[in-house]
């Protein structure tokens, strides 16, 4: 309140109310990728800003709640409470990209359900190891369908409603078909967005385990 | 001629710099809706009170000054112009009650249902982009928790890496030029290893017929490439002097041997 | 308070008080940067919790704050308030420059939706050229959703939940300006009386195994 001697063309950029700057510590705490010093905040507020003050605010305001403003080294940071890590858990999630047997794999699925192995097999022109249907089913994707009533009653494979929910789709049926992919666009050779590499990558597949049941269709 | 001849055609003079500025930059148009949008806009009415039968004219006269100009439209310009006469007589005339079909005011009403419904979209195009935006205007939380964590690795994958691996697969059989057939391919490389195998041994001429490897003679397909293959083969062993070639007359039985001091 | 008469096995597994379960819900949308479902939140929390209850709750704790909480579709998530974007120049994100016709195309998919490709190029006066629904579809803008079933059961467009979050809409119901839209009537696919030059709608028509071919040409 001593401040109140500022000069007159101080007060013409009065300060924006205490209330009011509590809520841009707060937004700018939430949005900042790493904790923020009481000199850059107030670098980023309007001029006559009191940052101290404002988080000694905030701080208070968060006691008790789910989430805290706390002081890191120089810095300021807002954080969930400790006691709540528990519910946490699921941002532990660490993301691969599936491998272009995968995709391959479960593009047929989903094209050609039910489908079974051999089907798989002929249209990919290569094998399939037993861990890429492994994996995939693993990941709720795909799962059983019924036995082909064909001779050795095959298994079949089906997509999933993980996999649609996964795709944004309602259906399988809703995927686009080739027409529809070349007019789209989709079927120029250009590598796909994360870029999977370009590299005929089956050989990775063929010396797996040795596939009995290879082109059994011929 | 007089110039009342042409009262179709006496156009404010705004209007005909503004179809000039039109065909100026006809590139930077999306087709003839877009054109017919701008044009409406020199009528400074609501579209929903616009005159079709005047931007019939003003359209045809903006395809008439292109051509005039020697700007080369697009078809589909010239298929609207073509429309909009129809338009226009429909409009002019008294209806023909023998005819069937939608009547002009009917279409002139649909034309500017789609004027309308254009100018609408891009108006809401242009309020969504200026809506509050994610990254913009507002925030998600910028730093990720670091709270102690269960690893678990899931797989990700795009609608795109999905229809694009189809794709990939379906397409392979378009790109099989590329892809030779290696069944009944017998290279030269092949020919070559084989070759500088038996020279040795081809102290007299022999019919290079008899160096086809076993196997390739029967099947017309398999025999021509192996007799092409072996033949540019042997033309590489004289080149680097390890044989001796000769035909007697076209035709002829090619014989080879060995070079003798080789 | 009828819900008392539960029988003892699920008074062992009591749900928290309500407070808590709010500080539950405020941790795992703090620390969250993609919305949350409701489902999702109830997954993670302690069994017989009222997620949605909760974020009622904190929904209006955090009115007029610095941070909020918005719906996006299905899911919640905490968001700065738009106001105070101007303290965000440094986390401000670059957004992809789209092509008039994209942006086109993105809200006529948006306000028309399920949309197929034949009605934007009707409305448009244009094809829709390459890689324009492509480019949306890549940014999660846009994604397919079910087949209309009129001849040829051409594919059809809708927008996704992260166009929602992008743009700060609960729904697609709280586009601008939609109301005005409807009650003009022009968000009415209006057939042309006859036939007509513009409308190409090509692919409501062809009905082969619905795979129109579809402006292969520029």
């Amino acid at each position: 309140m001593t401040d109140k001697t500022e000069d007159a063309i101080d007060s013409l950029f009065e300060a924006p109310p205490m209330a009011e700057q509590e809520r841009m510590v707060e937004a700018v705490l939430f949005a900042s990728t790493e904790p923020v010093t009481v000199r850059d905040l107030e670098h980023r507020m309007p001029h006559g800003c009191d940052a101290g003050q404002a988080l000694e605010h905030l701080r208070s305001r968060y006691e008790g709640r789910g989430v805290r403003v706390v002081r890191v080294g120089e810095a300021w940071a807002m954080r969930t409470a400790p006691d709540l890590g528990f519910l946490m858990q699921k941002e532990t999630v660490e993301t691969r990209k599936l491998s272009r047997a995968a995709i391959e794999t479960l593009a047929i699925i989903a094209y050609h359900q039910p489908c079974t192995r051999a089907e798989i097999e002929e249209i990919r022109g290569v094998s399939v190891s037993r861990g890429t249907i492994d994996q995939l089913i693993e990941m709720e994707w795909v799962r059983l369908g019924r036995r082909r009533m064909t001779p050795g009653r095959p298994v079949t494979f089906v997509v999933t409603p993980v996999f649609l929910d996964h795709f944004g789709l309602e259906s399988a049926r809703d995927l686009p078909g080739l027409k529809e992919l070349r007019a789209a666009g989709l079927l120029e050779n250009r590598p796909p967005p994360g870029s999977m590499p370009l590299a005929d990558d089956r050989s990775e597949e063929d010396s797996d385990d040795g596939q009995p049941e290879l082109f059994e269709e011929e | 001629m007089t110039d009342n001849l042409f009262t179709e055609d006496q156009t404010s003079v705004a209007e005909r710099l503004a179809a000039e500025a039109l065909i100026v930059d006809v590139d930077g148009f999306e087709g003839p809706l877009d054109v017919l949008l701008t044009l409406s806009r020199t009528q400074k009415v609501d579209l929903r009170k616009i005159s079709v039968l005047e931007l019939a004219r003003q359209y045809l006269t903006f395809v008439e000054k292109a051509k005039e100009l020697r700007i080369e439209l697009a078809a589909d310009y010239l298929v609207m112009a073509a429309w909009l006469a129809f338009l226009k007589s429909r409009l002019l005339l008294p209806p023909d009650p023998s005819e069937d079909g939608p009547t002009g005011e009917e279409l002139a009403a649909h034309l500017a249902f789609q004027l309308e419904r254009l100018q609408a979209m891009r108006d809401a195009a242009a309020r969504l982009m200026g809506q509050d935006r994610l990254g913009r205007d507002f925030f998600a939380r910028g730093q990720s928790e670091d709270v102690t964590r269960i690893r678990t690795v899931t797989y990700s994958a795009t609608l795109l890496d999905l229809m694009q691996g189809y794709a990939r697969i379906r397409t392979r059989d378009e790109f099989r030029p590329f892809v030779m057939d290696r069944d009944s391919v017998f290279t030269m490389e092949q020919a070559l290893d084989r070759m500088r195998g038996l020279i040795g041994f081809a102290g007299s001429w022999t019919d290079m017929v008899s160096y086809l490897p076993e196997g390739w003679g029967a099947d017309p397909m398999r025999r021509r490439s192996a007799t092409a293959a072996t033949f540019a083969a042997s033309l590489e062993l004289v080149k680097e002097g390890h044989l001796e070639i000769k035909q007697s007359d076209s035709f002829a039985p090619i014989q080879l041997r060995k070079r003798p001091n080789s």
